[in-house]
C-alpha cells in the first residue's frame, strides 16, 4: 500500500487556482522534491496535506485513510510531520520544550493525571523527555537544549525545526525550503542531515527546494509544478534535461 | 571614483551583546560591494546600523562613525535616510506590509519621491515587466502572496523608491534559480545605471561573481578583503565560505 | 527531606497566620486584608493562565468570579441559613465542614461552564475580538443577576455569614481565614502543576505560535477548553470565597472596575510567571491599604505609580520568569513541578 | 409613529457611539493599541469645551470678563476644543505610550498603561475640580421640530448626526485614499519597515493621535451639548461600550466603526422599545456576542490571512 | 494626651460612582468638628474631649467598604462609626460593624436590610416603605392623576425598590394597570430617550422618578425635548443643591419628597444651611443634613454615657446602649423617634421648586 496517495487534488483562493489537478503516489521509505517557480502552488500542496487548507477538489489518502475533514493535529496524529518555508518554532520556549510539545497527539495521560501526578504521568512524562534527548543527542542539538531558539544562528534553527518535526515519529516528513537562507557550508550540513534521517529513520522525506544542488545530491525522484500543474516528473538527470523545466525554472546562470 | 560610504571603527550592541566589534570599510560610487560571512556573523546587523533604525528591534550603535558623501549618519533620523539621502534597505525577512495589497505597497515605497508622478509610473512599469508575477496580483493583499512573490514585492520597493545607494539583505532568498539569475542581471543593468549596490548573499559564490569586491566578516569582525577575483582565489576563504 | 522544605514551610505559615489570627495578635483588620490578598492571588494566577500563558487578552474576569460568588452563596445560604426561597436552613451546622466546601466546588464548577461563553468561541477568534466577548460576557452576568429578583437584584445577595457561624458553632477558629488559604495554596498549586507538564505547555506553544502548535499535534481547541475552563472556574472558586469573607455580594462588585484590577495584576506581574501574578496581587491589595490615606488622589497616585513602574520594568515585575528562575537555589528545597 | 421617535433616538445615540469609536479604531488601526484612555480623553474635552465656553460666555472658567454671544462662542469653542483635546491626546502618546514603545514592551502593557491613564484622567479630574457636576452652558437656542404624531426632533440632534457622519466620511477618505493613510495603515502592519519607506514613524503617530482625540474632542462638545451634565466618569462606560461597538464594526475600520457604533445605538434603543428596559444590557450584549460568533472578526473586519 | 480626644470614624464615599455625597457627609462633619472643638470639646460626665474624626474612603464598593470599617475598628480605634451612605456598602459594613460590636449609624441607607437583626447598627432617615406612599398619596391628590409612570436607575437598589413600592402603592389605589410605565436605565447612563418615548406614548398623567439628582436632571430635559408636558415627581434623592445648577428651568414646578426642606426652614436647620452655604459655597443637600443628624446621635449617645471608659471595647458597648436608648432626638432633619429597632420614625415632607431654584415646603407626611 502506498503511504500517500493524492488524486486530482486543486484547490482555488477566489478566482484564482493555486494547485490544479495535483497526482502523486508515494511509497514508504523514498526521498522526494517537489520544485517549481515562485508561486507555483508547492506550499500550498503541503499546506492541504497537512490539513491547514481544505482542497477545493480532489482527495488525499494517507496510509489509505481519506484525510478530508480533519484537523491539523489530527493528521499529524496520523503520521505527518512538516517544516515551515520561514521557521516556525516557538521562540519563547526553550529547545527541548519545543521538541516535547510536538509530541502532545501521544501524551498518554489526562488532565486528572497531570493535577494528581499520578504514576502514568510520571511514566509519561518521562517516555516524552527521553525521545527529546535521544533526538537532541542524535541531531547534535544537545548544547542547545536550554537556549531559546531565537537566539540561536539561523541553520542551528533549522536544525531544531527538523528535530521537532521528527518527535512526532513521522513516516512523512515535508520539508518546505529547509536550506533556504543557509550559507554554502550549513547547506552542506543540511545535506548529511538529511541523509542521515533517512538512513535511520523509516520515513519518507518530501521536500520543496530552490537550490538544485540539494536537491539533485539528495532526491531520487522529482516533481516540478507550474501555475498548480504538473510539467514534469522523473529523476534528476531527466528533469535537469527537460526544456520546459529549465525554460520555466531553470533557467542559465550567467550574470 | 569617490567614495560614497565610509564605515569607520563601527562598534554595535545588542542590549548588552556587541554584536560588531569595530569594522571599516567603503563602498564607492557606482560600486557592487558585497558582504559574506556564516550565519550570525553580523552582516545584517551592519546594514540595520548603516539605517539606523531605532532599538530594540535593531542594534545601538556604540563607538565608530558612519559617512555617507562626506556627512555623518549618526545624527540622521532613519526616516531621513531614506528620503533624503536616497538610500534603500530591502531588509531581511522581506517586512512587506502584508495588510496592504501589492500595489499599495508599491505606492508607499514613493511616500518620500519628489521627482514627480511620471517618473513614478514608469517605475511602475519597471517593476512589473521585471516580475510579471506582481502584475498579476496587484490587488492581491500582499501577505497571501507566495514566498517567492513577497521577495520580489520587496525588491520592487526598492526600486520604487528611487535610490542611488541599495542595500540588500539575501535578495535571492527564496526565489526559484531562474528568477534569481533575472533579479541579478537587472541589478546588474541598474549598477550600469548608476546605481551604488550593497550586497549580502548567503550564496558567496554568487555574489562574488556578481559584485566588484567584497569583504568577509565573521562574528563581528572583517577578516579578509579583496576584489571578488581575489577573493575567489583565496584558498581560506575558499574553504570557509564558498563549500569547498 | 530537602525536597519538601517549601511544603512544610508553606503549610507552617497557614497554622501560624491561623494560630496568630485566633489569639488575635492580628487583628481583624489585618486578617481581612490577608484574606482579600489570597482571593487577588488566586484571580491573578487564574488570569494569567489565558492572557499570560495563552497571549489571550480577557477582560471579564469578574463576569466569571460573579458566577462563582452567587452559585456558592446560593448554595450555602439554602443548606445553613434562614431563607426566603427554602425558609428554614436544611442542614445543621456540622454539616458545614461538608457543606463549604462543596458549595464552593459547586460555585467554580458553575464558573467553569460559563467559561465556555467564551471559550467556544475561542476556536475561531482570536485577539481583541476575544476580548469583547470576554467584556460582553462580564456585561451579560452582571446584567442576568440584576434581572434576578429572587437572589436579590441589584440589592445584593447575603446570609452567607451564617456558614461560618455554624462552622465557629462547633470549633471557634478562623474557618474561613483557614478555607481562603487552602484555597489560594491549592489554586496556585493546580496551576503550576499544570502549566509545567507537557501538556499545559501546549497553551504556550498557542500563545507563541498557534499555527504551529495545531500543525505540530497540539489539539488546540481542546487546550483552549481546558484554559478557559480551569481559568474561569478558578475565579469561580475566588468568588466563592469573597462571597464568604465578605457575607454579602452585590453584581456592582463585579464590573469592569473588578475585571480591571485583575487585568493589572496579571500584568504587573508579568506575563507567564504565576509568582509573578502572586507577588504582584500581594502588591496591589497592600498598595491598594496602605494609601488609603490618600482618599481622593489614592487613584491618581495608583495609576501613576503603575504607569512609572511599567516604564521601568515594560515586562511586569517577573518577566515570564518565575522565583525559582531568579533563586536557583530553590530548587532545593522544591521540585517545582 | 413610535418607530420614527425611536429611530431617531438610535440615530443620536448611535452617532456618540460612532465618533467615539473611529477615535478608537484610527489609534488601534495604526498602533494595535487599545486606547482605554480614550473614553477619558472624550471626557477631558467635554471639560475642555465647558472650560472655553463658561470663560467665553463671562459665566466661569478664567473670568476673562468677556461676554460673547452663544453662537460666536460655539464658533470658537469647537476649534479650541478640538485643538485642546488633541494636545492632551497627543501628551499621552509622548509621555506613556511612546517611551513603552521605544523600550518593545508587549502591547498588551501599552494597553494596561492606557487604562491607568484612563484612571487618571478620571481621579484627576475628581480630586482637582472636586466632585461637584458641572453643568454646560447652552450655546445654541434649543429647537424642537415636531414632526407630527408624537414624534419630535432638536436641531441639535439632526447636528449630531450629520457631525458622524461627516466625520467619517473625512476619515474614510484619509485612510483609504491618502498615503498618508497608507502609511497609517503599514504601521499596524510592520512598524519597523515604515521608516524603510522614507516615512517618519512618529509625525505619523502623532498625526493619528491628532486625528483620534480631536474626534474626540467633538464628541465631547456634542455630548456635553446634549446632555450637558459633565462628571469625571462619564467617559467611562460609553468609552467601554464604543470600543465594543467598534470592534464588533471590525476594529481598525473607519466603516466598521461606524457601523458598529450605529448598530450599538440601535440594539440598545430597540430593546428598550420592545422588551422592558431592564433587559437592555443583557439582550444588547448577547446580541453583540453572537454577531461576534458568526462573524469572528466583526462586520468589516478581514481575518488575516496567515500564510505559511 | 490621648484620653483627651473622642475618635469617631466615618465610612465614606468619597471616590468612585458617588463621590458628591462621600464630599456633603465629609463636609458636614467637618463643621461639625470644629464647631464643638472650637467650644473646647465635647462635654463629658463635665469633662472636655477634644474630638477627632478619621475618614476612610470606601470607593462606593463594598469590599473595600468592609475594609475600611475594619479599619477604623482594629487600627484607628474608633469607638463609633458614621456611614456608609449608600446601601451596597452600608450592608456590609453593618454586618462587619455588627459581628465587631462597634456602633454604627448610616446617614443616608434606606434598604430594610442595613438594620434588620443588627442590634449595633442605626440610621438617621426614613425607609423606602415609607417613602413610597407618600409620593402615591401626594401625587394622586395634587396632580388628580389617575395613571403614573415609573423610570428609575435598575442598578441603584434605592431606586429599584421605591420604584417597586411605588408601583404596589399606586395599583392598591388607582387599579391594576394604572402604572402605564415603568422603564428602568443603567447608572450611569446619559441617554434615556428610548425609555421616555415609550413613557411618553403610554400619555400618563405624571412621571415618578425615583433617582439620583444628575441623572434627574438628564431626564426631565429629555423628556421635554421629546414633547412631554406633564408634571414629574420624585424622591428624596433629588434634594441637592447641585440639582439645580444641572437642570435649569427644566425643573422648575417639579415636586419631591424629601428629609428636610432648605428654603424656608427654621432653627437650627436653617442656621445649618447657612453655615454651610457660606463655608462650602452650596445648599447642603440631604446627605449632609442627615450625616449631621447621625453623628450628633453618636455624640449625644457618648454623652448620654456619661464617662470615657480606658477600654475601648466597653465604651462601645456603652455607647450602643446609649444609642439604643435614645428614645427621641430632635435633628435637623425633623424630629426622629426611635422604636428600638435601629430605624427612627420620622416625617417626610414634599416640596416645590421655585422658580428661583429653591425648594419650597408644601407639606409634611408622617407615618401613622
Ligand atoms: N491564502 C491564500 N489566499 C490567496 N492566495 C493564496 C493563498 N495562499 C496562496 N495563495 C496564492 O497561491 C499561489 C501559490 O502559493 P504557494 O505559497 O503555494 O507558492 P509556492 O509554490 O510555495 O511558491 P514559493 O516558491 O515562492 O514559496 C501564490 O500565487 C499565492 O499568491
Ligand atoms: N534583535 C537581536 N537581539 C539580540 N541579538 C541579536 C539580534 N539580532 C541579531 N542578534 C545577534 O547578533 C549577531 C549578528 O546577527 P546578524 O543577524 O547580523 O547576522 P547575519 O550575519 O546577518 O546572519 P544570517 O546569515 O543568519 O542572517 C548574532 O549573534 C545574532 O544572534
Ligand atoms: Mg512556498
Ligand atoms: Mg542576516
Amino acid at each position: 500500500m502506498s503511504l500517500l496517495e493524492i488524486n486530482g487534488l486543486t484547490r482555488r483562493f477566489g478566482g484564482l487556482i493555486a494547485v490544479n489537478d495535483f497526482n502523486i503516489d508515494l511509497g514508504e521509505h523514498e526521498l522526494v522534491a517537489l520544485i517549481g517557480p515562485n508561486g507555483a502552488g508547492k506550499t500550498t500542496v503541503f499546506n492541504l496535506i497537512s490539513g491547514f487548507y481544505q482542497p477545493s477538489e480532489g482527495s488525499i489518502k494517507l496510509k489509505g485513510k481519506d484525510t478530508k475533514g480533519l484537523r491539523p493535529h489530527q493528521v499529524t496524529a496520523l503520521g505527518v510531520a512538516r517544516t515551515f518555508q520561514g521557521i516556525r518554532l516557538w521562540g519563547e520556549m526553550h529547545v527541548l520544550d519545543n521538541i516535547r510539545i510536538a509530541q502532545h497527539y501521544r501524551l498518554g495521560y489526562s488532565l486528572l493525571d497531570c493535577f494528581l501526578r499520578t504514576k502514568n504521568y510520571v511514566h509519561r512524562e518521562k517516555a516524552i523527555d527521553a525521545i527529546a534527548w535521544e533526538l537532541l543527542e542524535a541531531m547534535d542539538l544537545k548544547d542547545v537544549a536550554y537556549e531559546l531558539p531565537r537566539n540561536l544562528p539561523y541553520g542551528v534553527q533549522r536544525r531544531v525545526e527538523i528535530a521537532r518535526a521528527m518527535s512526532v515519529k513521522p513516516s512523512l516528513l515535508l520539508l518546505d525550503e529547509p536550506a533556504a537562507g543557509l550559507n554554502s557550508s550549513d547547506v552542506e550540513g543540511l545535506i548529511k542531515l538529511v541523509r542521515w534521517i533517512y538512513d535511520n529513520f523509516p520515513v519518507t522525506i518530501w521536500m520543496i527546494e530552490h537550490q538544485m544542488k540539494v536537491v539533485m545530491s539528495l532526491c531520487t525522484r522529482i516533481k516540478v509544478i507550474d501555475f498548480g500543474t504538473t510539467i514534469a516528473d522523473g529523476s534528476p538527470d531527466e528533469i535537469q534535461k527537460n526544456h520546459a523545466v529549465i525554460k520555466a525554472y531553470l533557467g542559465d546562470d550567467t550574470i | 571614483m569617490k567614495t560614497l560610504l565610509e564605515v569607520k571603527n563601527l562598534k554595535v550592541r545588542y542590549g548588552n551583546i556587541e554584536a560588531l566589534h569595530g569594522i571599516s570599510f567603503d563602498v564607492k560610487e557606482g560600486e557592487i560591494v558585497t558582504l559574506i560571512g556564516a550565519n550570525g556573523a553580523g552582516k545584517s546587523t551592519t546594514l540595520l546600523s548603516i539605517c539606523r533604525l531605532p532599538p530594540p528591534e535593531a542594534p545601538r550603535v556604540v563607538e565608530g562613525d558612519i559617512l555617507f558623501n562626506g556627512q555623518s549618519l549618526l545624527n540622521v533620523p532613519p526616516h531621513k535616510i531614506v528620503s533624503d539621502l536616497d538610500m534603500a534597505l530591502v531588509p531581511e525577512g522581506r517586512r512587506i506590509f502584508g495588510n496592504l495589497t501589492v500595489e499599495e505597497n508599491l505606492k508607499l515605497a514613493t511616500y518620500a519621491r519628489k521627482d514627480g508622478h511620471e517618473a513614478a509610473v514608469r517605475d511602475y512599469e519597471r517593476v512589473y515587466a521585471l516580475f510579471p508575477r506582481l502584475a498579476e496580483r496587484r490587488k492581491q493583499r500582499s501577505e497571501s502572496l507566495s514566498g517567492g512573490e513577497q521577495q520580489m514585492l520587496a525588491l520592487g520597493r526598492a526600486i520604487m523608491s528611487k535610490c542611488s545607494f541599495l542595500m540588500l539583505d539575501e535578495p535571492s532568498m527564496g526565489l526559484a534559480p531562474l528568477l534569481m539569475y533575472d533579479m541579478f542581471r537587472t541589478l546588474k543593468e541598474l549598477n550600469r545605471e548608476g546605481l551604488t549596490i550593497l550586497l549580502i548573499e548567503q550564496n558567496a559564490n554568487l555574489a562574488l561573481r556578481f559584485a566588484h569586491r567584497g569583504y568577509v566578516l565573521d562574528t563581528g569582525e572583517i577578516v579578509a578583503h579583496g576584489t571578488s577575483e581575489q577573493l575567489l582565489a583565496d584558498p581560506e576563504v575558499k574553504k570557509a565560505y564558498l563549500g569547498g | 527531606m530537602q525536597k519538601h522544605t517549601v511544603t512544610i514551610g508553606v503549610f507552617a505559615l497557614i497554622a501560624l497566620i491561623a494560630v496568630l489570627a485566633q489569639f488575635n495578635v492580628l487583628d481583624a483588620y489585618y486578617v481581612s486584608v490577608l484574606m482579600f490578598m489570597g482571593v487577588n492571588i488566586i484571580l491573578a494566577t487564574s488570569l494569567n493562565l489565558v492572557n499570560g500563558y495563552m497571549g489571550e487578552f480577557s477582560c471579564g474576569h469578574g463576569g466569571f468570579m460573579c458566577v462563582g460568588a452567587y452559585v456558592s452563596s446560593l448554595c450555602t445560604v439554602l443548606m445553613f441559613s434562614k431563607n426566603a426561597i427554602l425558609g428554614a436552613p436544611l442542614l445543621p451546622p456540622s454539616m458545614t465542614f461538608i457543606g463549604f466546601p462543596l458549595a464552593l466546588l459547586v460555585g467554580s464548577f458553575a464558573a467553569a461552564i460559563a467559561g465556555l461563553v467564551v471559550a467556544i468561541p475561542s476556536f475561531k477568534t482570536r485577539g481583541d475580538y476575544l476580548a469583547i466577548i470576554t467584556l460582553a460576557a462580564n456585561y451579560i452576568v452582571i446584567s442576568a443577576i440584576n434581572n434576578m429578583e429572587i437572589i436579590g437584584g441589584p440589592r445584593g445577595f447575603m446570609g452567607m455569614s451564617a456558614t461560618e457561624v455554624g462552622m465557629k458553632s462547633v470549633l471557634d477558629i478562623p474557618w474561613v481565614l483557614i478555607f481562603t488559604m487552602l484555597g489560594t495554596l491549592g489554586s496556585v498549586w493546580l496551576l503550576r502543576r499544570f502549566v509545567s507538564s507537557t501538556l499545559g505547555k501546549g497553551v504556550s506553544a498557542i500563545s507563541q505560535d498557534e499555527i504551529a502548535a495545531e500543525i505540530m499535534s497540539v489539539d488546540t481547541n481542546r487546550m483552549k477548553l481546558i484554559a478557559f475552563m480551569l481559568s474561569s472556574g478558578l475565579a469561580g472558586l475566588a468568588g466563592g470565597l469573597y462571597a464568604h469573607i465578605l457575607g454579602y455580594v452585590n453584581p456592582q462588585s463585579f464590573d469592569i472596575m473588578r475585571s480591571t484590577e485583575i487585568m493589572v495584576m496579571v500584568y504587573l506581574g508579568g506575563m507567564g510567571s504565576l509568582s509573578g501574578a502572586a507577588l504582584a496581587a500581594v502588591l496591589f491589595t497592600v498598595l491598594m491599604e496602605a494609601l488609603r490615606f490618600l482618599d481622593v488622589w489614592k487613584w491618581v497616585v495608583i495609576p501613576l505609580l503603575l504607569i512609572l513602574l511599567m516604564q521601568f520594568r515594560p515586562e511586569g515585575l517577573m518577566g515570564n520568569k518565575e522565583l525559582a528562575d531568579l533563586f536557583p537555589k530553590l530548587r532545593k528545597f522544591y521540585s517545582f513541578k | 409613529m413610535e418607530i420614527f421617535q425611536h429611530i431617531l433616538n438610535a440615530l443620536q445615540f448611535g452617532s456618540f457611539y460612532a465618533l467615539i469609536a473611529l477615535g478608537y479604531t484610527l489609534v488601534y488601526g495604526v498602533l494595535r493599541l487599545i486606547n482605554f484612555a480614550h473614553g477619558d480623553i472624550f471626557m477631558v474635552g467635554a471639560y475642555i469645551a465647558y472650560f472655553v465656553a463658561v470663560t467665553l460666555l463671562g459665566i466661569g472658567g478664567l473670568h476673562l470678563g468677556m461676554d460673547m454671544h452663544p453662537a460666536l462662542a460655539l464658533a470658537i469653542t469647537v476649534p479650541a476644543t478640538m485643538i485642546l483635546t488633541a494636545l492632551v491626546g497627543v501628551a499621552l502618546e509622548r509621555t506613556m505610550y511612546r517611551p513603552l514603545r521605544r523600550k518593545g514592551a508587549n502591547r498588551l502593557y501599552v494597553v494596561i498603561t492606557a487604562l491607568m491613564a484612563g484612571l487618571m484622567l478620571e481621579n484627576g479630574n475628581l480630586a482637582l475640580l472636586g466632585a461637584s457636576r458641572k453643568r454646560f452652558p447652552d450655546l445654541l437656542e434649543k429647537v424642537v421640530w415636531d414632526l407630527g404624531g408624537g414624534v419630535s426632533v432638536t436641531n441639535l440632534k439632526v447636528i449630531v448626526i450629520v457631525a458622524a457622519i461627516a466625520v467619517f466620511l473625512l476619515l474614510q477618505f484619509i485612510v483609504t485614499r491618502t498615503k498618508i493613510g497608507m502609511a497609517m495603515r503599514g504601521i499596524s502592519y510592520d512598524k519597523f519597515a515604515i521608516p524603510l519607506m522614507g516615512i517618519p514613524l512618529d509625525t505619523i503617530i502623532v498625526f493619528t493621535f491628532i486625528l483620534g482625540s480631536s474626534m474626540a474632542g467633538l464628541a465631547g462638545i456634542l455630548f456635553a451639548m446634549s446632555y450637558p451634565i459633565l462628571e469625571p466618569y462619564m467617559g467611562a462606560l460609553i468609552g467601554w461600550k464604543a470600543f465594543i461597538a467598534a470592534v464588533v464594526g471590525g476594529i481598525g475600520d473607519i466603516r466598521g466603526a461606524i457601523v458598529g457604533g450605529f448598530l450599538l445605538g440601535f440594539i440598545e434603543i430597540g430593546v428598550v422599545a420592545v422588551f422592558p428596559s431592564t433587559l437592555r444590557d443583557l439582550f444588547a450584549f448577547s446580541v453583540l456576542l453572537i454577531i461576534l460568533w458568526l462573524r469572528p472578526t466583526g462586520i468589516f473586519g478581514v481575518a488575516q490571512t496567515t500564510k505559511i | 494626651k490621648d484620653s483627651d480626644t473622642i475618635k469617631v470614624g466615618f465610612n465614606l464615599e468619597l471616590t468612585g460612582d458617588i463621590p458628591k455625597v462621600g464630599e456633603a457627609s465629609k463636609f458636614a462633619a467637618e463643621m461639625l468638628k470644629e464647631e464643638i472643638n472650637s467650644q473646647g470639646g465635647l462635654e463629658v460626665g463635665g469633662k472636655k474631649y477634644k474630638l477627632e474624626f478619621v475618614y476612610q474612603d470606601n470607593e462606593a464598593k463594598a469590599e473595600s467598604a468592609v475594609n475600611a470599617a475594619l479599619k477604623l475598628i482594629n487600627q484607628d480605634k474608633v469607638i463609633a462609626i458614621v456611614g456608609p451612605n449608600s446601601s451596597k456598602q452600608a450592608i456590609p459594613a453593618g454586618a462587619t460593624c455588627n459581628d465587631s460590636q462597634v456602633p454604627m449609624v448610616t446617614p443616608w441607607s434606606t434598604n430594610p436590610d442595613t438594620t434588620k437583626d443588627r442590634p449595633w447598627v442605626f440610621r438617621a432617615c426614613f425607609l423606602d416603605p415609607f417613602q413610597g406612599p407618600v409620593a402615591v398619596n401626594f401625587a394622586s391628590k395634587q396632580f388628580g392623576a389617575k395613571t403614573a409612570a415609573v423610570i428609575f436607575d435598575i442598578a441603584n437598589d434605592y431606586s429599584k425598590g421605591l420604584a417597586e413600592i411605588f408601583k404596589k402603592e399606586w395599583e392598591k389605589k388607582s387599579g391594576p394597570g394604572t402604572v402605564v410605565g415603568f422603564e428602568s436605565h443603567g447608572t450611569k447612563d446619559q441617554d434615556f430617550s428610548a425609555q421616555l418615548t415609550k413613557i411618553i406614548a403610554a400619555k400618563p398623567d405624571f412621571i415618578f422618578i425615583p433617582d439620583n439628582y444628575n441623572q434627574v436632571a438628564l431626564i426631565v430635559k429629555q423628556a421635554h425635548d421629546l414633547g412631554y408636558k406633564g408634571p414629574f415627581m420624585g424622591s428624596d434623592a433629588w434634594g441637592s443643591a447641585e440639582l439645580m445648577t444641572l437642570c435649569g428651568k427644566d425643573c422648575v414646578g417639579q415636586f419631591f419628597s424629601t428629609h428636610y426642606a432648605a428654603a424656608g426652614a427654621q432653627g437650627a436647620t436653617k442656621e445649618f444651611i447657612d453655615r454651610y452655604t457660606t463655608k462650602y459655597k452650596y445648599v447642603p443637600d440631604d446627605v449632609a443634613a442627615l450625616t449631621w443628624d447621625a453623628t450628633r446621635l453618636v455624640l449625644q449617645a457618648i454623652q448620654a454615657v456619661g464617662k470615657v471608659e480606658k477600654d475601648i471595647k466597653a465604651e462601645r458597648k456603652l455607647v450602643r446602649d446609649a444609642l439604643a436608648g435614645i428614645k427621641e432626638f430632635a435633628g435637623i432633619t425633623g424630629n426622629m423617634k426611635f422604636a428600638g429597632t435601629g430605624d427612627p420614625n420620622k416625617c417626610a415632607v414634599v416640596v416645590q421648586i421655585s422658580p428661583e431654584g429653591k425648594f419650597e415646603f408644601k407639606e409634611t407626611v408622617c407615618p401613622e
